[in-house]
């Protein structure tokens, strides 16, 4: 699927199947496609709002194609880290559906902020997945410009992108860019671990007391690093926006289609002015916290496998085998595209050139600074004493 | 030139509504800045003549004011943010730290944070605890940031339109005590054509010591002047106005000149302002120095009761004793 | 009425007067005493618990005292602070209710974390009501000690306090001190505005992951200094708790009764192991929110006045009248233990002394520290350089 | 004296052990110190030895840790807190420097927080950024808190257990790069006995010029020293092991003597320790020095990316560069 609009379209459209009602799911999740394969045609979200997704079946390809892309490139970036190649790699592994979902539900005027590990977002905005790899590799902090994919710079420190957000999002009501179709909405990326900070909690005071069009995007994979999602919260997290005057829902992010509708409509919400709210992706880390971790130490191998069968992707593929929408030339096709991406991005990586040393006194004020003028120079003058030397 | 006498506070008054006046980007935001003007008054009538969207009365979080102001930035606004009192800009310490000051580094200068920091700060107000601080340090320290601070109102009408016109992220102080003192302005002159904003200014010459101060200290220095002159020693008297970067060019001229110096503000003197000042001096000026540079400041306690700032605040007759002191070294 | 626990005693007790049944009340807002004095027998929480009181008429009688006493003292050091004597001076005006009904209602093993302007709690724990005078004259940062009465310091720094709060709580755990009557609990008190900030949220995080045995108790006098409610929320703060997972209440601030019940019924369920709970005690700022303030720039005196009406003290007073619990003896007698009290005050405060510039240097670390030794004695020799000189 | 051969990650890891044994109100809280033990490991066993009533693992939430721990100690626990990496410490800046630093003095003693923070710092591991920082002079700075940091496995071991003994509250620098070393440490030598917390510590002897260093920076410049004496110059290397309150009176003695002073730390130059240092020693060692004190520092920019680091932090090379400097002067 091109960046674009999925769902926009006019396009035949294959209804969903009937299979099961939504009226029969679960209102405290939000599912359309069931581990299974099955379509749900709609689901209920605890405020009776109606989730469908109306796509054809080129969009319904499209999304097996990302999901396949993210999951094989983010795999050899780990593959990269182990060996040597980079300092460290956060993996989305069995977060491709919340992040595919929600990536592609976002319009090309609106502004997403990302934690460290959202690739498959970035992915969804057109960014080449090298530029997360030059973060990772050590040779910058991050390579894309943000303002021409509307794509911020990942975010390290746990929660402050949030606020980021919501100064944007206001912002986007100070330029009158609200209330319409074309109207813009931001959305806010972060962890389950992330509600327990102080920014990201002042960030959904700001947010309501400001109406700003915002989504609060909580992928809940349900930990952080080591920690289970218990050293956070008592109760579901998605429950946390009524108490500050906004909606919240539950929708299973291991279900493309469900991570897709329950964030249109959240998006489609904020920019026509109804202010934020906040999505719970349920999901699971099937991974480690990073290459650095070993959750060995702090999860059981049946928690796993037991997510394992929920499979983001799977279920995709059983859906399109089912319903006849793709066959094996397709599958085969859409493996041999990843595999080649994969090679042509550990090529790239592995030609990374390493930056100057001297660029390091570069960019640190828009206008310079005496200062790091003169650091700069007595740098350059103390590595060119070396020069022709043994050193 | 057309000048008028104001308050340092509403120079500050007359500097911000004429940077909102100027770039319709420019937008102010705080705790209590709309209706009541900020505890100091120093947005007083701003909101009323621009409305809440241009002066914006926030939630009482200040990690929140600079957070948000971030994303505002990247979204092509000129945020000057208000931290109530130098005590309560703590909470927000990660965000300026970490963010804005890292978002032009990290962004491989793609991003600017056009942000000013407004900080009323330092004591002698007689005020109760966290209102009294000089956390100029723990920003000065900080490589992205920029720190200026005024001694005047002419320069506090200047710096904080340049400060706001400044592509840089920029923590401004604003010496509290001195809201009130009152001098001759120009309210005229182009910003163009202004003293820059990162430079140091001699604001009185003399030939025995040179006496470096910035902000609330400047008048301090510049009574001890007065008063060593009685004595027949003429203290030069430079006011830094940019904490960082530091602008020593005229400190350099001057102690090569003098021989001594002395540096004087109200923070903590365990690594300091002061203690950079007394390195790069006696760096450059190895030679000309006759004595150490000597520190007066605040000392290493938390900030004292207010019926005993008098004492912990550098004053008058302290300055003049380490201006005593360099000559008897 | 003694520092003690009314309530608690078995002298025979007043039935309240059947005027109005709670379950007609508003279970948006607990209410047992009206602003016209009528006595509700019981009041039905959000969540269905059920408040009631049961006082003896010399606990009701005390209750009243304690509300004058402390408004007549508050009155005291605002004209104090008009006279010079004080710095500054931030008034419990209008608020005397919520203080005093939840200071009365903690058991003498409870620990209160406060702001700047509880100084009816403070007066409610047994504390010289001078001490809090030395903070805002500048001769001390706070004269009590915290662990004797069971009262920690002031806090300026706007929400703290209740993370303070929080850890104190999660120690009464740790020490086995919950479960039974003679359990301890702790409350913590903050404002409206305090709920914007991330600390506040924080200690909601932690308080609700660990079942602390606190109270967070909010008086809700609707500014933040210049800033009305909307500016730190849209939907009512007590319904801020369900999102972390605890439960809350809106308490009518204005009536000492009810202020009563809700604290009690929360400290106790904490102390008997049952977790947090937030109390909005919804109120009004009679005064400026501190001598240095200007209310007439951002409210109107309507408003004021509406909330005249509702004043905390009148609404006892009728009560005792109607009720006849107390005559006008006693009500002069009351007049006159507070203007005595206010006289002594007064007198204290004029005489205290300052402070010994040299005790700067005092209590920075409990060991001490050589660079302080230092600075100490250079600053008693600069000191004696003056001595019988005309400086 | 039975010595083992551990890293200088265990040896911090057995002192934590050792204090949780000693005293029943030593707690340890922090974000995964439990089952997994740390991103470091350093706190390995301890939650399964001493349950998860001693060893916490805490939310998300820095200033929740701090502040919930400022809560324990006035309950009258000791709480030992982790920061996960030094670029995390900030969103508890509030609660260190105006709760935990000024709480005794704001009570008039009546109450301490003898609180250890623990902070893994400095750089040279190639992490991403937010990883690698030098965050001490914005504790040093502040009074009311002490600041310590090791360079040795048998320093850690001896250190973190008198930090946590203290009623002072304490910052506690983990060199993070040195986790690895390995060294001989003392484990049964009396906790009473042992060299002061507070001390600095001369580390190598030598005759020619004086260079202060701590933490990761001290083998560092043990290494430039050994280089050195191949060209027949006798560094004298002193680890300050206490950054607040510093103790230099070992300083002053060595620069009396050699007459020249390098000081040597990873974090930026603008008003870190190194110029504190550099002050201090000039005032009281002014007739005895042949050259300024000189400053090998990080620059002053935020952390780099990690493939330039080795450039940005101070190496053996550009210790000799300095070293040399103070003879050509
Ligand atoms: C302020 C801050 N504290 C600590 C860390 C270290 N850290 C990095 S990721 C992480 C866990 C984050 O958990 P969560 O928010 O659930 O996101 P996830 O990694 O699971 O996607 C921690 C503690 C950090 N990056 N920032
Ligand atoms: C962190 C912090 N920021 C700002 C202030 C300045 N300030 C003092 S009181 C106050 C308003 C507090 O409002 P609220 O929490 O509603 O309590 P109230 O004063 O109404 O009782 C402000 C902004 C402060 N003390 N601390
Ligand atoms: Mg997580
Ligand atoms: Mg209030």
């Amino acid at each position: 699927m091109a960046k674009g609009d999925p769902g926009g379209t006019t396009r035949s459209r294959r209804p969903a199947p009937r299979s099961k009602k939504g009226a029969a799911g679960n209102p405290e999740l939000v599912q359309l496609l069931t581990p299974d394969g099955e379509r749900i045609d709609s689901a209920t979200g605890p405020d009776g709002t109606e989730y469908r997704v109306d796509f054809t079946d080129e969009e319904y390809r499209g999304l097996y194609r990302d999901l396949v892309m993210v999951r094989k490139l983010d795999a050899e970036a780990t593959a990269l880290q182990r060996q040597g190649e980079l300092g460290l790699w956060a993996s989305l592994l069995g977060q491709e559906a919340a992040q595919v979902g929600s990536g592609r539900a976002l319009r090309s005027q609106d502004m997403a902020f990302p934690t460290y590990r959202e690739h498959g977002v970035l992915y969804c905005r057109g960014i080449d997945p090298i530029m997360p790899l030059g973060l990772f590799r050590g040779v910058d902090q991050g390579g894309w410009d943000p303002n021409e994919f509307k794509f911020n710079m990942y975010t390290i420190v746990i929660g402050a992108q949030t606020l980021h957000a919501t100064g944007y999002a206001m912002g986007i009501t100070m330029d009158g860019k609200i209330g319409t179709d074309d109207g813009e909405a931001a959305i806010a990326y972060f962890g389950d671990g992330a509600t327990s900070q102080g920014d990201v909690n002042e960030a959904f005071v700001w947010a309501s007391v400001f109406n700003a069009p915002l989504v609060f995007f909580c992928q809940n994979n349900q930990y952080a690093i080591s920690e289970p999602l218990e050293r956070q919260t008592r109760v579901p997290l998605y429950q946390r926006a009524a108490g500050f005057g906004f909606p919240g829902v539950r929708v299973d992010g291991n279900d493309v289609l469900a991570s897709y509708a329950v964030t249109r409509t959240a998006l489609d919400n904020s920019r026509h002015g109804q202010g934020p709210s906040l999505i719970e992706a349920y999901t699971y880390r099937m991974g480690a916290h990073t290459t650095s971790d070993d959750p060995t130490r702090y999860r059981i191998a049946s928690e796993v496998e037991s997510w394992q069968a929920k499979d983001p992707i799977t279920r995709v593929k059983a859906f399109l085998e089912k319903q006849q929408i793709a066959d094996a030339a397709f599958f085969a096709e859409v493996d041999e595209q990843a595999r080649r991406e994969s090679v042509h991005l550990r090529e790239r990586v592995l030609n990374m050139p390493n930056p100057e040393p001297v660029t390091m006194f570069d960019n640190v004020y828009p206008n310079g600074s005496p200062l790091l003028d003169e650091q700069r120079a007595t740098f350059n003058r103390y590595m060119e004493s070396f020069e022709g030397s043994a050193h | 030139m057309a000048t008028e006498t104001l308050t340092l506070g509403k120079a500050l008054n007359t500097g911000l509504r004429r940077a909102l006046e100027t770039d319709p980007k420019v937008i102010i935001m705080g705790e209590d800045v709309g209706k009541l003007g900020g505890v100091f008054r120093i947005t007083d009538g701003l909101q009323k003549d621009f409305g809440d969207q241009r002066v914006i009365d926030t939630p009482l979080a200040e990690s929140g004011i600079i957070g948000t102001a971030v994303g505002l930035a990247i979204r092509g606004y000129r945020p000057v943010c208000e931290i109530q009192f130098d005590g309560f800009v703590y909470p927000a310490y990660d965000q300026i730290v970490s963010q804005v000051a890292k978002m032009h580094y990290r962004s491989g200068g793609r991003l600017s944070i056009p942000m000013v920091i407004r900080i009323p700060f330092g004591g002698g107000i007689g005020a109760v605890e966290h209102h009294s601080e000089s956390p100029e340090a723990y920003f000065a320290h900080t490589a992205g940031l920029k720190v200026v601070t005024c001694s005047n109102p002419q320069d506090a009408y200047v710096m904080i339109q340049q400060a706001i016109a400044s592509d840089d992220p920029i923590v401004f102080l604003e010496p509290k005590r001195r809201y009130w003192e009152k001098g001759q302005v120009d309210l005229e002159a182009p910003l163009s054509e202004a003293y820059p904003l990162h430079s140091a200014r001699v604001v009185r010459p003399g030939t025995d010591v040179t006496v470096l101060a910035y902000g609330p200290m400047v008048r301090t220095c510049l009574e001890a002047a007065t008063a060593a002159a009685e004595d027949g020693r003429e203290l030069e008297v430079i006011d830094l106005r940019s904490l960082s970067p530091l602008d020593l060019r005229a400190a350099y001229e001057s102690v090569k000149r003098t021989g001594r110096a002395v540096v004087v503000h109200e923070a903590p003197s365990n690594i300091g302002l002061g203690a950079e000042l007394a390195a790069r001096i006696t760096e450059e000026c190895f030679y000309s120095l006759e004595s150490p540079v000597l520190r007066v400041t605040g000392f290493d306690t938390p900030y004292p009761a207010a019926r005993v700032e008098e004492e912990y605040l550098p004053d008058l007759d302290r300055v003049l004793d380490a201006v005593d002191r360099t000559f008897g070294w």
